[in-house]
């Protein structure tokens, strides 16, 4: 049956809808109103986009490929927007609705005493319209609204709490360093074009393999592989959606904003963007290895060295946004060996996970009074078991160990490095195998720090209370401000159920989804004409023959390296945090140069800073003082007058008043007529 | 022998002539609390010689006194606007006068010799008669200036004036010497017919130098022009007002009769030199107007620049071109008188509003004479839609058209320079707050007001439809 | 024998006298209404010449308006003289300088 | 039929302004309201252009002429295009907004500001009818005068400085294309546009007359380095002067070159097609770094005009290089698309966001940066807007910010990868400099006690910022019934780019 | 016999070379009133060369017009005008060269444009009005009188504007003297000799009531 139009017009728009309600008119319909129309919105664009995978997957819809209305029409140059519904993006339309729905439950719970509740529901419900707009899209302009426009929400909200400094600097940092990625990603549209002298996907991908042997001219000599270009333009862009060094910079501090947010854009859906762009470009990449190799390096360093930050940081959510970093270059690694599907599918479990750890993360900051500095914390399970329990699945699932629905992404992905020939590939299999032991180390580490061990916190039981009522209308999360770090004002508590049912709900998959979707989408071709992967290309294709169930290869990945990294990460940490808590610090200052670098995250953000944003303002303050200023106004315009009123200046004291030089500046100007006459007539 | 046609055809100045005298006879029986009469008297004057002028115009080319007298149609635009300008005068100088205690009879019977002068020189058709029209619109002039008889400025401005004025005509007349011993002949007419048969051609050229420093001088053409910025700011603003009109009207016909009627063939030879006088004249106007405080020294270095581009039209040396250079002699005229006549609207006893800073808030002050000050100044800048961007378009056209693209270009380049100072004024108009001791006459007398008002929204009127006006002059030139 | 370049060479001198005399002079204005006359005898001179030389009446009747119209200017002239040596008790020009610039 | 709309459209605001300035200064209300029906009005007349105008058909039309100078075979010749009508009804339109936006902001003499608002007004509809080069001008200076006044009689404290800046920086530019038209009118007997288009001319004819025209226009655009007028005068410039500058008077450069270089001297265009599209590239790219480190609101917006007006002029100059270096005549209607696109929605977008900054002055009466901080906490809705046009000014999709952008740079691509690279370089610098305003503006806490006092946007200000909102979202969701406006018309500019002169 | 051309040459040298000692002397005497003496000198002797030109009607007018009128104005002026001549002179060396180098170059400039050489070889030949069977006088006038008489009434007219001009610049009725008038003494009104003034009676200052002074007296007529 052929998907309707109007279905897929009420998936995309109803969240606009609740997104402009609880705006608009959230002073009028009030907390429960804005948050009622929200989730009501994400309600039925959830139900309809499983309605949607189903038909797609089950009900034996063909692939929907529609225009709604023409954007422009200039000659050939057309430009649209429509919807393309395949599986791939059918899946992502229920990863997206669904973690955030489950966002929008859990926001009833973390903002409840914030005063821009109304706002924050807006947002997020703009957030799912955008990120619909850019997996339903079929045609790369679309792609680009809604990469863009995810972008601003995720200022936005990254921004959420204006008063706060790093706030706001790290909302502005966010969407520059996106920007740069943009500024790539246009400029592969715009090769795009070029080329191939369309935006829409299909035609694109059509007359792609019209593009072997073409070039780019950049100088007279130099010419690029048309290929390799638009590929390597377009993982620009995604390098910067998808926080790949060296553009990854944002994300971490985009923790700033609150944790749903966290969980929802910066872990499970927005970032993982440019995965699904890469994915969906498929066509295209495989025309270029080089591209692809690219791609491979690129993500194989994420994958480590970012991993390695993690280990250093203290702030709990920092630590799961270095391993989303992390996570994201082992996506980008599969997409750099053509794994696309092991790509996606390790973006959907790491959807899943991921946003279990951050809402479990923002549950416990929700007990720890928005304390999130685990130094303070330690011995939370027993106040909070259901967070505790969730959390450990989501761990489990992010360290890849058997059974958890991270291990099929995860160790698929290692396999299909392992058996790749593309240059680098040798590099990324070492930075993908240490970090699954980085992996581990920071996901054990954190978790011992926060809910097992002593407890590193205090409780002031009655002062709290009433200073916390009488601050209570203010910002919340200024009344903590005073207090000193690790003080609360009643003892941590597990958070009310629309707080832990997302939880519940979101353990579920990060336990169960990579058991049973592992055969069909990684080996079964279950993306069918969504992903192209060449012949020689496809890994996956390799590994899937090996492949004996779900049940085999976990039993298979006890056994293998992966397993025995985490399993040796297990004994380290669990020594060092249970056992012997004086000895992370001994090991951090016998490594106390290893661990500078680590936490200076390498300086990337120091020089980053220095370079770009201190160099380009004095690179503007030289522009504008020296060349605006000094040059043309100063020199050209001012210059200029002045150097009018100093001739006009010199040029009347000609006009002495004095009535013998009146006459003898007649006689001259008779001398010189006559003198220049004799001179022509001569 | 002249006959009775002769008369005819000179009627008008005949009849302004008889005018004169009968002005100036019953000045000497009248008390002065009846010289407001005399005031009428004369603009009827006027007006009815205005009517003589266009009514008895015949068809083409006349002329009257063996060849004295040429009577065409340049003569009757030039005539025409002069007599108007002159009204025009006579209307805005009657208050500043009467406060001055300068009302007095000889200024109307001077005013009026001097526009006999002006319609004779643009009517002359020989050489005695364009001296003789000059020597009687400039001795009129030099007693004009020195008018108010108790002002050091006055005086000073009369004697420079006068001494440099009489050197200009010497020289004239030096040039005039020459031209009639290299042709033997002082009727223009014959003397365009006998250059090029001239015996001694070497002559004709050095007396053209001479004739053209005459020429500049009284257009005001730099380095011959040092004498306008004094004149301009010693002489009573009424006197101003009146030196800045009709005689430059009077200037660019002796230069038409004497270099087109009279020497059109050496035409080669003085296109350049116009040219050199050209670029000294935007040169030196429009940049030591920058400097000046003083509003009617400003407006004198701004005539100086204003005749470099008048001399840009008659540099193209064909009926385009004076036809360029007449239309912007008429709009500097009616620009000048504008401008002038705010300074004598909002001049009243002991304030001469003369000085830039007197001006300061004059919106706020006097909206409606800023308005038309304004107008005046845009135009006298060259800003469209007002007249005096059209009158620049024509005589940069006119000298590109004679292949002078250089020239043009400096007079462009100039007139973004003059631009910077009647901006000036305005600023100070519009944009400062006014100051105390400047308080202008705020109820200026009611036909100087409509006068001014005419003249000034004619400015903006002619800017919007100055086709009629152009054509005129093309067609004056066109036989 | 006289020839026209006698009287033309004549009036150039004078002439150029007068010229000089117009701008060495630094004091009084009334040397500077005599160099005046002296142009104009100049021209007067060349007219005159001319007008023999040309056999032709032009030029002296030329000569006359000239005289004529040079009186009335002298009168005109001193009036002026007399007029400022009133407002300011002085002829010489150095002094006369209210206006420049 | 009615022939005369477009005399219509020009003379009643200029006539509307009479009995504006005659209600004078004792009056005051009764000048707001007559200003605003004659806005309305004009604003009226110019949708009926809209089922008047075939934008299928193209060329020029709704023409009327009349001799006006036989003497000059000057014509009051008028007729417009697809461009034309856009800029036509964005001028009404921003024409409403600056009088409804000064309505009490502008306490001293109000009669005078909207009268010459309205004269204002109808002089730049005049530029736009114009097909007479003598009467395009004179409309083209004259406007110069009221906005003269405009910026000395009601701006800041240097607009002194800045108004003469201004009048004189424009005035030079355009004397110099009025030798070139005097030139050419000498070769041609006629200032008619048409007749001046078919008109044949060698290179070195065109070349000159193509510098004559790059000055006059660039001045006007502006385009580096003769830029340095527009950051003043914005600065001193009332909200409304700002307004009108930002959003009409810097198109008619953009419109200059259309009507006049490239029709007129398309060869020598071709032959200094690099020299206009590397000023355009510094514009995007200099600018953009001035633009970051200004401390005045104003300037910064003005400074961001200049990068973002580049774009129109890159989007007319690739042109050239599309259609006769690669005959790409639907890439080089792409690229100028996109550059009559970006006039009309820069026109909003800097409108609205000199609107923002006029609210904010006249709250605090200070426009520099470091004086406010925290904005948002007491004025949300104008922070809503607010980061609605510095979104659309940095070009998101979804705004009309970005569609011109988009094209231009697709286009440019197209024409040479490098002039892509530098154009797209907006992306990041214009995010950079505008949102780093938005940062020490509207976000952080409240820093400066007189910030806590401002009280959000009154009604007024909500509809003028509400009227260009709802356009920057609409041209941004749906430019096809803008672009399909004046395709016909580009179609023709750039057939005209293939006819070579010599 | 001396050949009267050649007679006639030398009176032209010996004439002529007063003249221009004389016109010298006019720019470069101290004493204004020999100037006027030298610039009479100069005059006479033009005069002289002008008869030698066979204009004597123009040689007599010159005498009797400029000699006897216009110098004598010039002479009358000059003394009226008390002007310290010494000090009139000061600074005179100093600028004489640059004025020399300034006319000698315009006399050489104007000489050599004249093209002299080309002029010697035009002798006098007839006189015209000889020739015509006239006095030189007659001549004149014949032409005066009929081809040029517009420009002889407008002569008159120059002359008329000299009047007035004259008239209106140097005409003084003092303001500063008091004259005795008679006839107005006799004429007059008593309403012109007394002026009534009418006041606003002046505040009374409080606390004073003493101090109240009465309402000014009307004078009666």
């Amino acid at each position: 049956m052929e998907l309707s139009t109007s279905i897929l017009l009420t998936i995309a728009l109803a969240p606009l809808v609740g997104c402009l309600l609880a705006g608009f008119l959230g002073k009028q319909i009030g907390r429960v109103g804005a948050h009622s129309v929200t989730i009501l919105g994400l309600l039925i664009s959830c139900g309809l986009s499983f309605y949607v995978l189903y038909q797609i997957t089950m009900g034996g819809a063909p692939v929907y490929n529609h225009n709604i209305y023409t954007w422009f029409e200039i000659g050939k140059y057309t430009a649209t927007v429509g919807f393309l519904i395949d599986r791939l993006t059918a899946m992502m339309m229920v990863v997206v609705t669904f973690v955030s729905l489950l966002v929008h439950v859990y926001t009833i719970g973390y903002m409840a005493d914030d005063d821009g509740y109304q706002r924050f529901f807006s947002y997020i419900s703009l957030f799912t319209f955008s990120m619909l707009m850019l997996v339903m899209s079929n045609n790369f302009l679309q792609l680009f609204f809604g990469w863009e426009a995810v972008g601003l929400v995720s200022y936005l909200l990254i921004g959420f709490w204006y008063k706060r400094p790093t706030a706001i600097f790290a909302n502005l940092k966010a969407f520059i360093v996106n920007r740069v990625g943009d500024f790539g990603f246009l400029l592969g549209i715009a090769a795009i074009l070029y080329f191939l002298g369309t935006l829409d996907y299909a035609t694109a991908f059509s007359t792609a393999p019209t593009l072997v042997g073409k070039t780019l001219t950049l100088t007279q000599s130099i010419h690029w592989d048309a290929a390799t270009v638009i590929c390597i333009l377009l993982f620009i862009g995604a390098m910067g959606k998808s926080a790949q060094v060296p553009l990854h910079v944002w994300l971490p501090d985009s923790m700033e904003g609150p944790t749903p947010i966290s969980a929802l854009i910066h872990a499970a859906t927005m970032v993982t963007a440019g995965i699904f762009m890469v994915a969906r470009m498929s066509p295209l990449y495989e025309l270029s290895d080089s591209a692809l190799s690219f791609v491979l390096v690129i993500g194989a360093t994420g994958a480590l060295f970012t991993g390695l930050i993690g280990i250093v940081q203290n702030d709990i959510k920092r630590v799961v946004a270095y391993s989303t970093l992390s996570q994201l270059g082992y996506m980008t690694v599969a997409l750099g060996v053509s794994a696309y599907a092991g790509a996606v599918f390790h973006l959907m479990t790491h959807a899943f996970f991921k946003a279990l750890l951050f809402l479990g993360a923002g549950s416990v900051i929700i007990a720890m009074h928005h304390e999130q500095d685990m130094r303070y914390m330690g011995g939370l399970r027993k106040y909070m078991p259901i967070t505790w329990i969730t959390m450990w699945i989501g761990a489990l699932a992010l360290c890849g160990v058997p059974f958890f629905a991270g291990f099929y992404s995860k160790d698929s992905i290692i396999d299909a490095v392992h058996d790749s020939h593309r240059w680098g590939s040798g590099y990324a299999y070492f930075c993908v195998m240490a970090g699954a032991f980085v992996t581990a180390t920071y996901t054990f580490r954190q978790m011992y720090m926060t809910f097992h061990g002593k407890e590193r916190f205090k409780v002031i039981e009655h002062h709290g209370h009433d200073h916390h009522d009488a601050h209570g209308a203010d910002d919340h999360h200024d009344d903590h401000g005073h207090l000193e770090p690790g003080v609360l004002h009643h003892a941590p508590k597990e958070s009310p159920w629309v707080v832990t049912l997302p939880l519940i709900l979101l353990a579920i998959p990060s336990l169960l989804v990579g058991y049973f979707t592992v055969q069909p989408v990684l080996f079964g071709g279950w993306f069918g004409g969504a992903v192209h992967v060449n012949e020689a290309n496809n890994v996956l294709g390799e590994i899937g023959k090996e492949f004996h169930g779900s049940l085999a290869m976990a039993l298979n990945g006890f056994t293998q390296l992966p397993f025995i990294l985490i399993v040796l990460a297990f004994i380290i940490t669990t020594y060092i945090y249970l056992f012997n808590p004086a000895m992370a610090g001994k090991i951090k200052n016998a490594l106390k140069p290893l661990w500078t670098i680590l936490d200076r995250k390498y300086w990337v953000d120091d020089i980053y800073f220095a370079i770009f944003a201190r160099g380009g303002v004095m690179l503007g303050r030289m522009f504008w003082k020296g060349g605006d200023a000094a040059v043309i106004d100063g020199v050209l315009i001012d210059g200029s007058a002045s150097l009018v009123q100093r001739i006009a200046s010199g040029m009347r004291r000609v006009q002495s008043g004095y009535l013998y030089h009146y006459a003898f500046a007649m006689i001259l100007g008779l001398i010189l007529l006559l003198g220049g006459y004799w001179l022509i007539g001569q | 022998m002249p006959n009775f046609n002769d008369i005819l055809i000179m009627l008008p100045e005949f009849f302004l002539v008889a005018a004169a005298c009968v002005i100036l006879v019953a000045d000497a029986f009248m008390k002065p609390a009846e010289r407001p009469f005399l005031h009428w008297i004369s603009i009827a004057v006027l007006v009815v010689t205005i009517y003589l002028v266009v009514r008895g115009q015949p068809s083409g080319s006349v002329t009257a006194f063996n060849g004295m007298f040429i009577r065409d149609g340049v003569a009757e635009i030039l005539k025409v606007f002069a007599l108007l300008s002159t009204i025009l005068v006579f209307i805005y100088a009657r208050p500043y006068l009467v406060d001055r205690k300068l009302f007095v009879g000889e200024f109307y019977t001077l005013m009026i010799f001097a526009i006999i002068g002006v319609m004779l020189l643009v009517s002359a058709g020989n050489l005695i008669m364009i001296y003789l029209g000059l020597e009687l619109l400039t001795l009129s002039s030099y007693a004009l200036v020195a008018l108010n008889r108790d002002s050091k400025l006055s005086s000073e401005a009369a004697i420079k004036y006068f001494v440099l004025g009489a050197l200009a005509s010497g020289m004239l007349l030096y040039g005039m010497s020459m031209l009639y011993g290299a042709t033997g002949t002082l009727d223009l007419a014959h003397l365009h017919d006998a250059i090029p048969q001239s015996t001694m051609p070497h002559l004709l050229v050095f007396g053209l130098i001479f004739m053209i420093i005459g020429i500049a001088f009284k257009l005001g053409a730099a380095p011959f022009h040092m004498w306008i910025p004094d004149v301009y700011q010693g002489s009573p603003t009424a006197v101003t007002v009146f030196i800045g009109s009709a005689p430059k009207l009077a200037a660019f016909g002796m230069a038409f009769r004497l270099l087109e009627s009279g020497m059109g063939d050496l035409s080669q030879h003085w296109q350049l030199m116009l040219a050199v006088l050209a670029v000294l004249s935007l040169a030196i106007g429009n940049l030591v107007a920058i400097v000046q405080s003083n509003l009617k020294r400003l407006l004198a270095y701004s005539t100086i620049s204003h005749m470099g581009y008048l001399l840009l039209g008659l540099v193209n040396a064909g009926p385009e071109g004076y036809a360029a250079a007449m239309f912007y002699a008429i709009s500097y005229a009616l620009m000048s008188t504008a401008a002038f006549g705010v300074i004598l609207a909002l001049s009243r006893a002991g304030f001469e509003c003369e000085e830039i800073e007197d001006f300061k808030g004059l919106n706020q002050r006097a909206p409606w004479m800023a308005f038309l000050m304004m107008l005046s100044l845009f135009s006298l800048a060259g800003v469209p839609p007002l007249f005096g961007f059209f009158a620049k378009l024509l005589v940069l056209q006119a000298a590109i058209h004679a292949g002078m693209m250089w020239l043009a270009i400096v007079g462009a380049v100039f007139a973004i320079i003059g631009l910077y100072y009647y901006l000036h004024v305005v600023k100070v108009m519009y944009f400062d707050k006014p100051v105390a001791g400047t308080e202008v006459r705020l109820q200026p007398d009611f036909t100087l007001r409509v006068a001014l008002s005419l003249n000034a929204l004619a400015l903006l009127a002619l800017g919007l439809y100055w086709g009629p006006l152009l054509g005129w002059c093309k067609q004056a030139f066109a036989g | 024998m006289i020839t026209l370049s006698h009287y033309i060479v004549l009036g150039a001198i004078l002439f150029c006298i007068s010229v000089a005399g117009l701008f060495i002079n630094r004091k009084n204005v009334i040397v500077l209404l005599m160099a005046i006359e002296l142009m104009l005898l100049a021209v007067n001179i060349n007219f005159v010449a001319f007008s023999r030389f040309n056999h032709d009446v032009a030029g002296q009747v030329f000569v006359f308006f000239i005289l004529t119209v040079a009186a009335a200017e002298s009168a005109i002239g001193l009036a002026i003289l007399v007029l400022l040596f009133r407002n300011r008790s002085t002829v010489n020009i150095a002094e006369i300088d209210s206006m420049k610039g | 039929m009615f022939n005369h709309l477009l005399s219509l459209l020009i003379w009643l605001p200029i006539a509307g302004a009479v009995p504006v300035l005659l209600a004078g200064s004792s009056r005051p209300n009764t000048a707001r309201w007559l200003a605003l029906l004659m806005a309305v009005l004009t604003f009226a007349v110019s949708l009926y252009l809209i089922p008047q105008y075939h934008a299928d058909a193209g060329g020029m039309q709704l023409a009327e002429s009349h001799l006006w100078i036989a003497a000059l075979n000057v014509h009051y010749s008028l007729a417009v295009d697809g461009i034309s009508v856009a800029l036509i009804l964005l001028t009404t339109f921003v024409g409403i907004l600056v009088i409804v936006g000064a309505w009490e902001v502008i306490q001293d003499n109000p009669h005078q500001y909207m009268a010459a608002m309205l004269v204002l007004e109808g002089l730049m509809i005049g530029v736009f009818c114009a097909t007479d080069a003598l009467l395009f001008y004179v409309f083209f200076e004259a406007m110069l005068i009221p906005m003269f006044i405009l910026i000395g009689i009601w701006g800041g404290p240097r607009r002194v400085y800045a108004t003469l800046k201004f009048f004189i920086y424009t005035f030079l530019g355009s004397i110099f294309m009025l030798i070139g038209l005097i030139y050419l009118y000498l070769k041609a007997g006629t200032f008619d546009l048409h007749t001046l288009a078919a008109l044949p001319l060698t290179l070195k004819e065109q070349s000159w007359l193509f510098f004559a025209f790059l000055i006059a226009f660039a001045v006007k655009v502006p385009m580096v380095p003769v830029h340095t007028w527009l950051p003043d005068a914005h600065v001193e410039a009332p909200t409304g002067g700002s307004v009108v500058l930002a959003a009409v008077m810097l198109k008619i450069g953009g419109y200059g070159f259309l009507r006049f270089s490239l029709p007129i001297v398309p060869d020598a265009s071709m032959q200094f097609a690099w020299v206009v599209i590397l000023l355009s590239l510094i514009a995007v790219v200099y600018i953009g770094y001035v633009a970051l480190v200004q401390d005045d609101m104003k300037k910064l917006v003005a400074y961001s005009s200049v990068a973002h007006m580049g774009f129109v002029t890159l989007g007319v100059f690739i042109a050239f290089m599309l259609v006769r270096e690669q005959g790409n005549t639907d890439a080089a209607r792409l690229g100028m698309q996109g550059a009559m696109v970006q006039m009309i929605s820069h026109g909003f977008i800097s409108g609205a966001m000199f609107s923002c900054i006029g609210v904010l002055y006249d709250r605090l009466h200070t426009r520099s940066i470091k004086d406010y901080g925290g904005v948002i906490n007491v004025m949300p809705w104008f922070g809503f807007f607010y980061v609605l046009f510095a979104m659309a000014n940095c070009g998101l999709p979804g705004t009309s910010g970005f569609v011109g952008e988009f094209m231009v740079i697709l286009a440019s691509f197209s024409a040479n990868p490098w002039i892509a690279l530098f154009a797209a370089f907006t992306l990041i610098i214009g995010a950079a400099y505008t949102l780093w305003l938005v940062k020490r503006v509207l976000w952080g806490e409240v820093t400066n006690p007189h910030v806590a006092e401002m009280k959000d946007i009154n009604g007024r200000e909500t509809l003028v910022l509400g009227a260009f909102a709802a356009l920057v979202l609409i041209v941004g969701v749906w430019p096809e019934p803008l672009i399909h406006l004046m395709d016909s018309s580009v179609t023709q500019l750039v057939q005209v780019l293939a006819i070579h002169k010599v | 016999m001396i050949d009267p051309q050649m007679f006639q040459l030398v009176c032209f040298y010996a004439f002529a070379a007063v003249t221009v000692i004389a016109a010298l002397s006019v720019i470069t005497l101290r004493n204004s009133v020999h100037a006027v003496l030298a610039l009479v000198l100069t005059f006479f002797s033009t005069a002289c060369i002008w008869m030698l030109a066979e204009a004597e009607f123009l040689a007599i007018a010159l005498i009797v017009v400029y000699v006897g009128a216009v110098m004598v104005l010039f002479l009358f002026v000059v003394m009226m005008l008390d002007i310290d001549q010494e000090k009139l002179r000061e600074g005179f060396v100093k600028f004489l060269p640059v004025g020399l180098v300034v006319a000698v170059v315009m006399l050489v400039e104007m000489l050599g444009l004249i093209g002299v050489r080309v002029m010697h070889a035009q002798t006098m030949g007839v006189n015209p009005a000889t020739a015509a069977g006239m006095s030189n006088t007659a001549w004149l006038g014949m032409a005066l009188y009929t081809q040029y008489l517009l420009p002889f009434e407008v002569a008159a007219l120059i002359l008329t504007v000299g009047v007035i001009a004259a008239v209106a610049l140097t005409l003084r009725q003092r303001t500063g003297v008091r004259h005795q008038q008679a006839s107005e003494q006799v004429a007059v009104n008593a309403r012109d000799r007394v002026r009534i003034v009418k006041m606003a009676a002046e505040r009374p200052i409080v606390g004073e009531p003493g101090s109240q002074s009465a309402p000014a007296e009307e004078p009666k007529p």
